[in-house]
Parts: C-alpha cells; structure tokens; sequence
C-alpha cells in the first residue's frame, strides 16, 4: 500500500485511492497527531486487519498503541471504556458487523451512557469502526446492516461516509469528537477509488451534515454509505424517464442534518429513501416519517423507501435480489404519483 | 508474606466425585513421537491455584503481626459501615431511597477494599458496593444519589478515583481492566480493584475481563465477594467449581481465597494483590467467602428462598464481633474508644437522615444537556417542546 | 396468589385479576397442557421470578420444568437455542429489559435465523419474555423500552400485551407459535387490574392482529403496551375539545397489522404514534412511515409520533418529564391541523 | 483408563513466575474462630487438572492397545480429509466456492471427533469443521453449501444430528449444552459435542456455556482445537493460561490434555469423555494441541504473520504420517490398502469437483419462505413485488 510510509505532512498530489487506503490514513495520521489514541481490535496488529485497513500501524506505532486483541467484543469494547476513562481515544476495530453484537451490550449500557450518567464528567471518545452490509458475496453473518440499531441508542454518533475523501475526513472527524461514534464502513465501497489526498483535504468535515451530491429537480433521492453509488447510478438513468433526481448523502445518521434534507424535499416535492438494511424499522422509517412531519405540505406524493427486503440476509447467490439496485429505485420514483403534477 | 511454598491442591480434601480416565501419558517410545512441537509448559499451574481453605488472620497467632493502628482504623469503618446500611435500609422505608442493596454481613470486603488503595488507584464497585465507595472517601450522600432516584451518579468519578457504582452486572470488570492497562501504558503506578459478586462470574464479561486482564498483565485486582446468594439463587446453582478462586488458574493469574468476614485477612491477600499489581506482577482473582444477612434489597423477601438457621451461623461469624473479639482480647481498644466509634457512627447516621430528608432539586431541562458534548439539533427541538410544556405548566 | 392453586380446567367466575397474575397463569396452563414447554431464568424458581410472574411453578412442575439458571443472558437465550433443538419449548425470562441486551447476539445470529437457515428444519418455538419500560421509579438500566431493536431483526416476532386478557392470551399464542417470539411486559401495568378468568377467556388470540379498543371519528392513536391506559385517558379527555379519539392497541408489532391501522385512519385522516421509547428510529417512526405510504391521500396531517425523548432513560425523580402523558398526546392532536378542515 | 492415579499439577515444570505471597493459612487458635460457614471443600480439584503434557498414544506402548481396526479407520478418514481439504481450497480458485477455511493439519482432530460419537448424539461444529461433518456422514457436497454461497446450512440437522456450521465464534457451545439438557432431561442416553477453536475460548459464550454445562451436569464435551492461531493472533495473545484444558477445574469439569495430531488418542480422550458424558459423569474439556497448516482461508496470507519455520516443525509431526508410520511399523496395512485409501480420497475429490461444477439454481422466490412458519402479510406483499420484478427482467 503505497501511502503505508508517506509521512503526515509531506506534499503529495491528488492520484487515485481507495477508500480502504483513506481509512488507514485517516487512522494512521490520528495516531501520528495525538498520543492518546489507540487503535484496537480483532488481527488489526500485524495482520493490518482483514481488509487491512490497519496495514502496518503496528510496525510504525508498536503494539502498545496499535493491538490484537483476545478474540471478544465485548471485552474490547468493554476495556476500551476504561482506556477511555483513563483519558485515551480508543479506535476500536469490530471484524464484521455480525461480530460487533457480543458487545452491545457495553454499547448501550455503558459506551453511550456514561457521559450523561455522571454529568459530563466521563466523557468516552470511543470510535467504533464497523465494516457492515452486503454486496461481498460474504457468507452468512459477514453483510448485515446493523446501523438501526446503534441510531436508536441515544447517546452515540452514527456517521457512515460513501466517499473515499469523507472516508478521511469523517474518521478523522470522529476519532477527534469527545462523544463515542459508531463509524460504519461500507466494506462493499473499500475499494472503490477516486482522486484524492490526505494532503490535499477538502478540509475534515463537521460530523452532522449531509452533503448534495447531485442537484435536480424532480425528486429527491435520500441515502447514505453503501447505497449513494446506486442512487448516483440511478439518478443518471433516470434523466432517460425524464427525471432530474437529487442526490442526497447523509453520511450523519445521528445527528440528522434535518435542515439539508427538509431543503432539498421542500423543493422538490417528492422523495425515496435508499439503503439496504431491512426496511421495517430501519433508518428509512425514521427519515421518511420526520421528512412527513416536517414537508408534509410540499408532498406531492409519500415518501416512499426503497430497502432491503424484512428477511435475514440472504446467501451470496441470491443477494443480488436482495439488494436496492437502479431497477428497484427508479421503480420507486415512477410510483411517486407524477400524474397528480 | 510468610509463606512461599505452594500448598498442594491435593490437600484440599478426598475427591468427592468418582475416579476418571488415566491422564498421565504413557512413555513415549517410538522415534520421532515427540510433543507437538508448539507445545511447552507454559507456566507452572500450581502456585496459581488458591489456598485449600480460606485464609484467616483473626484469632490466629498471624494477627499479633497487623499493626494495631490498622485493626482499630478497620473496626471503626466496619461499625460506621454497619450503621450506614441500616440508616440506608430505614431510609427506603420512609421514602427517601428508591431501593437500598445492603451489604450488611459484607462490611469487612466493602471497608478492606477501600482501605488496601492508595489514592492514585482506582475502585470498581458494583451496584452493592455503596459502603466501599463511602469508605474510599466519597461523600455518603453523593453516594446514595443514583439508590434515591436522583442523577445516576452522584460524584465526580475523577475526584476520588471512584467509577460510578455500576448495575448491568460484570460489566464494569472489562473498564477496570481497560484503565489499568492505560495506567500501566502510561508508566503510572496506578492499580485498579474491581468488585464483583458470585452471581456475575457466571457472566460472559468476567470471563472476557480476567482474560484481557492476563494476556495484557493489566495490575488489576478482581474481588468477589461471595455471599452465597446471587438474589435468590444459591452458589451451588451458580457454579460448580471447587471455589470461585479456581477459576484464577484458566486465565494464568493467581488465585486467593480469603474469609471474607475477617477484615484484616481480606485487607491483607488485598494488599498483596495490589502491590503485586503495582510492581508489574500482573492481576490477580481473590474470593472472599462471605455472606448477605439483609435481603437482596429493601424489596426482596430473603424468607422465600432460606431460612433462619443459615443466617443465624453466619451472624455468629460476624465480621464486626470478630475484630471486636481480637481487639478486647489482646487489649488493643477500650472502652472509650469503642464509645468514640459508636458516636461516629451515629453522627453518620444523623447526617444521612438529615441531608436525605431533603427532596433534591432537579432541573427537568438538564434531561438534555449531557447526551452529548453538544445538543443535536434533535435534542434543542425536544428540550424547546419540554420548555414550553413546564412554561404553560406554569401559567396554570 | 389466589390463582395459584387453581386447576386448569376448574370453573371459575371472573373477578378481579393483575396482568402478573394472568401471565402467571399463562405460564401455568402452558407447562400443564403441554410437556414440552420449559421455563428457565434468573430467580424463576424458588423466587418465582422478582415480578412473581413464576411463583410457584418449580414446586407445582419441578426444578427441571421450571429451572433457576446461573447469572447470564447469553447462556439462557443460548441453552435455549439447544433445548428448542431438540425439541422443547422453552420460555426464556430475561430479568429487565436491559438484561437482555448480553443476549442479543444470540437472539439475532441463532434465534432470528435458525429457521431460514436451516430451510424449515429447525424451527425455534422460543419465546423470550422482557419486562420493559418506564414509570415504575426503577433506578438506571430498570426501564429501557427496546422494542425497536427488536422489531427490526426479521425472524423475530413482538408481542407485547395491554390488557389482563391480553397478557393471558397472548403469552399462550406466543408459546403454542412454532416462531421465536420476543414477549414484551409492560412492567408498570403489572399491578393493572380487570375482570378476568382463565376460564372465561375470550379465546387465545392470534398473533398479528391489533384490535380498536375504542372507537372515535376525529383522528386515530395508535399505540402499544405501557401507553395504552395513557391513550384511552386522553381519548376521555379529548371528548372536552370536541375530539372523538380512536384508539388502536397494535398487541403485536411484529408482523404488523396494516389492515387494521390503515382501515382506522382512512376513516380519521388523522393519526398519531404514541410510544414511550425513544422517538428516533422508534417504533412509532416504522408506523407513520407505513401509514403515509398507504394512507396517503387520506392525510388531512402529518402522523405524528409522541415519543419519549431521545435521551437515556432518566432517573425516576425525572421520567415524568420523559414519558408521554395525557397532555402531550392532546398536544399532538391539536396539532393535526385542524384548521385545514 | 489404564492409570487411575491423578498426575501433580505441579509436574508440570518449574514455576516461570515470580514466587508469590503466602497461601497456607495460619493454623487457627483462637475460640471460635472456625472458617466461614458457609464454606466447605466441595470438590477436590486435583483431579480436574489436566495431564502435564498432551497425552499422546501414536509410538507408545499403549498404541498397541487400540483396536487395528480403529486405526485404519481412522487413517483413511485422515487421508480422504487431507484431500477433501487440498480439493476444497482448489476449488475457491476456480470461483466454485466462496471461501474455504482449510483444516488441513487438524484431520485428526476432526475425523476423532466425527468418529468417537455414536448415532444418537449430536455434532456442533465450528465453521472450521466441514471435515468433521462430512466423517459423520453428512454428504460432503451439501456440507459445503454454506461456503459456495448457496443456502445457509445445506442440510437437515436432524438427520445426521449434525448442526449447522456455525460463524459466530463460541455461540455453538451453549447451543450443545441445552441440546444435551434436554436430553437428559428426556432420559436420552444422547451425548453432545461441541467444537471450538482456541480463539473462541476467548469469547463470552464459552464461559456461560461450560458454567451451565458443569452446573446442570450436562452431558456434554468440549474439543477445543488449539491451532495456534485465531486468523493472525498467536496462542500467547489470547491466553496467558498454563493450558486452555485449566479451565476446566474453574467450571468444577476434568480438563484433558492431548496431542490434537494423534488421531487414536484424540479419539480415546474423546470417547472417554462421551463416556463419561453418557453415564451420568457430567461434562469435559479437552483441549486438542494442534496446528493450521494452511492460512486462515484461502483469502488469507499467512506470511504476513508467522514463519516458515514453524510451519516446518509442524509438518514433521502430520497426522497422517504418524499413523501411518504406526500403521507400517506395525504392519498393520499393506500396500494394497495404502492404495485402495488414496483411491478412496481420489474418489472423494472426483465427486467434489464434478458435482461442485455445476452451479446449484436457486429461486430467489424462497427468500421469503422460512423467515417465518407462516408468510407475514409484511412479506407476502414484498414477495409480490420481488414477483414483479422477476416477471419484468424475463420479459424484456
Ligand atoms: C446483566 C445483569 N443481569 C441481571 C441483573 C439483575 N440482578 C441484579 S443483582 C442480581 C444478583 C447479583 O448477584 P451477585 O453477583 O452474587 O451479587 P450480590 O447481589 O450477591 O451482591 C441480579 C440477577 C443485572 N443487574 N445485570
Ligand atoms: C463472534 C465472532 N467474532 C469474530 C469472528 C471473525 N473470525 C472468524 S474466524 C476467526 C478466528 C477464529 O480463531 P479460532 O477460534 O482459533 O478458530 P480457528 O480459525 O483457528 O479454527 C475470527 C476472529 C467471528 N466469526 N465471530
Ligand atoms: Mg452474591
Ligand atoms: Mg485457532
């Protein structure tokens, strides 16, 4: 991995990297910058993590800071409470989403709780760096999109970027937050590539606000993490229909940027939301219900959400059924009741 | 410190199950039929094995060595402690307490505790352990905030080095460890003590904990306090093991096993621990055999699940009438003395009646200022509604 | 107990019941009627359970029917797996609600999917009973509602009961299911009284089904468990603004009576969610995005949802400020955009 | 079951650790100062404690005991797996399987377990075990059915008493304890047995699931396979144990020790324990010392984590060559067999390439047909759009 050496602070051009390449350097330069964070979890030692977006931290930090752990999430999740009560700024690794469940747990009980239950004297910037959904062709218990979860539980952050530059800046923004952050990593977009640099930075973003990734006019399409590229995707072939579809990225589940959604809904009159974890409960249900609450007036037609289907992941051969794709989103933007225009 | 020989495991009795299948590996003969080549003995397990019965310093010729300043220091906390729980139980029946655990039959685990830390070190109580946080310095009304309904930690965890007394058993297991480990990175001389019950080493947690607690040679020290009873479910339901100490050997860390009414006796296998801990020895597990004479709570009715003969032998091991017998019998406490800590023990008892009698004050807008460092956009939108609902409230 | 002792089949008047002691019954006729259902948990046996729910039964069925397990979540909701494997029923006891969260691997990875995995094969008849919620002046970690987590793992099914004959027949439906069901007790109407006889009983209701507990014209409430007394209360007092409130008790959230709900608010136009967990990513925010999916065009307002904050579950001397109560129901209401009619 | 003597723990070498603080207790003296109540030996642990070092019989005196037969037995099931594993691992590079985590080095571990089991009991394996499944006669293509990508688990876990392969790490261990408490319970002379790695022991669940195992007496063995890693973490970042077999006695279960490549002696342990299991004598932990000869996975690259060296030294010790050079030296099989096993294999691998070549057709439709015994409403409109949407694709 090219950027495994390259010091903090030495120039370099933009050039093509992967958003795995941008999470280790993300992670790399928080461990450069600040003695007191602790990247730790399952093989992310000397084995760099099994998508190896540790690779090497071990080698230039040593063990101490970088470490393998025992193989228990509750016991890492739970030690890095302490660590952090201590005065650290543990970056906790969980393998696979399915994995991260032994330490719920921690998660709720103590890990998102602990500022509020002694009055902000104990704080916990714990980071929590999960890979999660599908799209891999992973076996059972390695595609799950855990994150409805972790955004009813008051007390944490949910951030999931879909780019490789907001997968820098966000983790980088997350490491830095005095609150703890679920950071949930599209693992299906760990080798996706774009032109970028740490050097280079479009600045590290304010956790909290959504981003347009795409202007238009007759819809908006609402997602995040793994699913922007489909509603880019779809967005495109939508012109086809005749649609100008908006595109926006949350890349915050908690906080909600209320303000940029409600904006772009209000003038568009029409919205989907799209990702790809079951839909019944899911972060959909909430996106669309506020969107109703707050643009009721400015609907021309429900919200509709495009999701996973209310089913238990399903195997690599048939989860392509399974997953929102373009079909499945321009379906939904056709059934936005244009006849009623 | 006066021993150094291992005792034989052995010793601890006659088997009490039937005999089982040959162990000892037949001499090995052929060529090339050696171990598997990743194996070596690791460690020698004897010595992490734990005394063959719990070990006791009151009324033993070993007491005369514990200086006599700690033995009245003790016996003080342990009348102040006894009384702090019985004005605690009075105080749920007034009202003035949602829910009270008390630890009365475990004042010499709760005050040994407090007492074998140095301020850098830190105390992990679990959610009975009120009396150790008191006595480790906390004020006994702070402590009582989250037991009286109020904020669910009273106190400044930092100021004392005292984490928050915690409910969601075995959890709090894993943050000692976790800040020990911290401590130990950062060259500070800093051993954390965690507290826990019977009950929760049946939970995954302890078992994660000690493990982490090992492979990083974290100075920490786990105290169990076992009373027998986890609410209504009795040891033998809880484990099967030959003492809870046993388990100390799975992990690779030493095993104690201590009388956990005999407060000099827990101080000191306390003491060793944590200066073991201090001085790089790593953690260690200590059982302090004990027992809960109150119910589980002011809620609970103990009559359901034992009965009086039980409680009655254990109230003759009392840990108070045990160091009283000690310090009368060797002269070491008149009564004057002894007047004194009856005295300081009522005006504890005064004073928690009299700060508890008051109904605190608590702001409902402050549901919404610790969530987070700052308020999400969400939170000032509830924190308005709660606003104007306590203002037309109000205007009633 | 006066129950207690009573058999099965003796006939009896009804008169004044507790849902803890129609639960309680539940369990007994279940582990009468049918040898295959087991009972196991923490203080399950010679206790009968901290809420009493099991009093009784390890004397009346034995330690091996009705078994005191040792301290762990995990290794109840585990062991149970393995029993129901080989052929038992098991009801499984998690203390409080937040008890249950070490369990929570379990119950997503095994419970939830053991079915779909195998194909059918193995079934897992296991039905996990939660005491949840607020208002009892519990001390931290003793009030927790975590329905949504639950809700949102397909595979599960949630039931939570509001009423005395509720609690009765739905625990029996629960465990006569061949499905994993997650049953949710409202603990703070443990001590709620009504007419009731086991003998009487209206009939074993299915699973799935939400009943109208009061009729009205003017807007639908749509609720469950804990906040059904609190809806029916505000439906009285609404009468004095000139409202006439339906109330609809969901009984199960999973699967989701749609039919019901959606034939309620055709008829109103207007609908709110009442939950005591924490709005964001609630319950409540699943059912107003359904409802305005399927309801649309017959909004006269936004669903709205009145919800506890999203907060961590405050300490007793404050849930009255947490908890939605008669007032902020009616304030809702009022908001339903009256004006537009 | 030739010696029934306990072996001393403390044979296990010398102490590595520093000496450590005294355990014997002071004799006591004083009037009434007996210990506490509440605390009796239960148990002597000695006998939990596991052999000094992994029992082994391949190039003993005592092979000569085993059944020639047995041996055989257990030597074409090692070299049809050895093949299985080579057969497997080729078939991920041709896109045939998804992934495959190899045992190749564990055979014997595997094929002792399938095989000290009779029909009545149950298998739990680990996601590392297909081999084990497939030696208790699961069909060796649908036990690969996870790790092709097509459905969970291809096969009814009741037919074989097998269940499915299990992911995440150590949940399978509680699953077999309830199975084998119900059977008890029913009066069922079932035994279960459960597979767990060394990494798993790490996890909670292990705990919980020996702690209810030994509290109901369950009949139930424990086989951890010690491979020396957990994908990248060696043995000594996960424990700091003597050996994993001590922690047995903090369960109150016999812990055994055995060279996991020594397939007669894994086997002996391994029945001897669902002996005991089936009789009444509750469960056991073995601990299999063994090796991964090949990485994690086919996705994985084991350079970046250990040495050739060490690789060597294991291959020196192969399951498969130690018995057969027991097999030979003892002339125990001939050339003819020799030959008539590798064809066996050959056979095996035949069948798996041929019936692995053809891609299984799955109906997307049965998404939605074992969420729940009954299609929810919920699910039946989603199959309806699913419909639709499939409909839509043929149409074009
Ligand atoms: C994870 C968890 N499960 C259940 C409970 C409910 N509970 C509170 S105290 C208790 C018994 C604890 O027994 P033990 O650990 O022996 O401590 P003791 O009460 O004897 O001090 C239980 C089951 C809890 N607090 N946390
Ligand atoms: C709960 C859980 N955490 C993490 C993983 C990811 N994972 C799969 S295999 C493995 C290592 C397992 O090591 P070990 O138990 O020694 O078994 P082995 O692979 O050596 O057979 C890990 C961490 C998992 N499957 N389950
Ligand atoms: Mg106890
Ligand atoms: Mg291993």
């Amino acid at each position: 991995m090219s950027t495994a050496t390259a010091p903090a602070s030495a120039p370099a051009a933009r050039k093509p990297a992967t958003m795995a390449q941008a999470l280790r350097q993300a992670l790399h330069d928080a461990l450069a910058d600040d003695a007191s964070v602790h990247v730790l979890g399952e093989d992310v030692g000397t084995l760099g993590g099994v998508f190896r977006i540790t690779d090497g931290l071990t080698k230039e930090f040593g063990p101490d800071r970088v470490t393998d752990t025992p193989l228990a999430e509750a016991g890492i999740l739970g030690t890095a409470v302490g660590m952090a009560m201590y005065g650290l700024r543990p970056v906790v690794e969980m393998q696979f989403d399915a994995f991260a469940y032994p330490a719920i747990e921690q998660l709720i009980s103590h890990v998102a709780r602990m500022r509020n239950r002694t009055r902000g004297a104990m704080p916990l910037p714990i980071t929590i760096r999960i890979p999660y959904g599908g799209g891999i062709g992973g076996v059972e218990h390695h595609s799950d999109s855990s994150e409805a979860y972790y955004l009813h539980t008051p007390g944490l952050h949910v951030v999931t970027p879909a780019t490789v530059a907001d997968a820098y800046g966000l983790l980088r923004a997350s490491i830095a937050s005095d609150d703890p952050v679920v950071f949930l990593e599209p693992k299906r977009l760990y080798w996706s590539k774009a032109d970028w640099s740490a050097d280079a930075p479009q600045g590290v973003p304010p956790l909290g606000r959504a981003v347009v990734r795409r202007a238009g006019r007759s819809a908006t399409l609402i997602t995040y993490g793994p699913s922007l590229p489909v509603c880019l995707e779809a967005a495109e072939a939508g012109r086809q229909e005749g649609w100008d579809l908006e595109v926006v990225d949350l890349r915050s589940l908690v906080p909600f940027d209320d303000e940029t959604v409600c904006d772009s809904v209000r003038r568009t009159g029409r919205a989907v939301v799209v990702h790809e974890s079951s839909g019944f409960g899911g972060a959909g249900a909430e996106i669309a219900a506020r969107i109703t609450e707050r643009c009721f007036h400015h609907l021309a037609a429900p919200v509709l959400r495009v999701a996973g289907f209310d089913i238990p992941y399903p195997p690599p051969m048939l989860e392509r059924y399974h997953l929102p794709g373009v079909d499945r989103v321009l379906d939904a933007v056709a059934r936005l009741q244009w006849e009623a225009n | 410190m006066a021993h150094l020989s291992p005792p034989s495991p052995a010793a601890a009795g006659p088997a009490k199950r039937s005999a089982r299948p040959a162990k000892t590996p037949p001499e090995a003969t052929g060529p090339g039929h050696t171990p598997p080549p990743g194996w070596h003995p690791r460690i020698d397990p004897a010595p992490l094995l734990p005394e063959p019965e719990p070990y006791r310093l009151l009324g033993t010729p070993a007491a005369r060595d514990v200086d006599p300043a700690l033995l009245r220091r003790l016996y003080e906390e342990l009348v102040r402690g006894r009384r702090y729980n019985r004005q605690a139980t009075a105080l749920t029946q007034q009202g003035r307490l949602a829910v009270y655990p008390s630890s009365t039959g475990q004042e010499a685990c709760q005050v040994a505790a407090a007492l074998a830390l140095r301020p850098q070190d830190w105390l992990f109580p679990s959610y009975r352990d009120t009396l150790a946080v008191v006595a480790r310095g906390v004020d006994p009304v702070q402590a009582l905030t989250l037991l009286r309904g109020d904020w669910h930690t009273g106190y400044d965890p930092r100021a004392r080095h005292v984490a928050p007394l915690c409910t969601p058993l075995a959890t709090q297991l894993p943050h000692a460890v976790g800040l020990a480990h911290a401590a130990r990175l950062a060259g500070d001389d800093t051993v954390a003590l965690a507290l826990v019950g019977d009950g929760g080493t049946s939970e995954g947690d302890f078992h994660e904990a000690l493990n982490f607690a090992a492979v990083w040679h974290a100075p920490v020290v786990f105290l169990i306090q076992n009373n027998g009873f986890a609410i209504s479910v009795p040891l033998e339901k809880q484990t099967a093991a030959p003492s809870l100490a046993h388990k100390a050997v799975g992990y690779g860390m030493p095993g104690r096993l201590v009388d956990g009414n005999d407060a000099p006796a827990v101080h000191q296998v306390l003491s060793e621990a944590i200066e073991r801990a201090r001085t790089g020895g790593g953690p260690t597990l200590v059982e302090a055999v004990t027992y809960r004479i109150d119910a589980h709570t002011n809620a609970d009715d103990a009559t359901r699940y034992r009965d009086a003969v039980q409680v009655d032998q254990w109230r003759a091991h009392d840990p108070i009438d045990l160091l009283e017998r000690e310090l009368r019998d060797r002269d070491l406490i008149d009564d004057a003395e002894l007047k004194a800590v009856a005295e300081s023990a009522e005006a504890l008892a005064a004073r928690l009646r009299e700060e508890m009698n008051a109904d605190p004050v608590l702001d409902p807008m402050e549901l919404f200022d610790h969530v987070y460092a700052e308020q999400t956009a969400q939170l000032r939108e509830q924190a308005a509604q709660l606003r104007a609902e306590l203002d037309a409230e109000e205007d009633r």
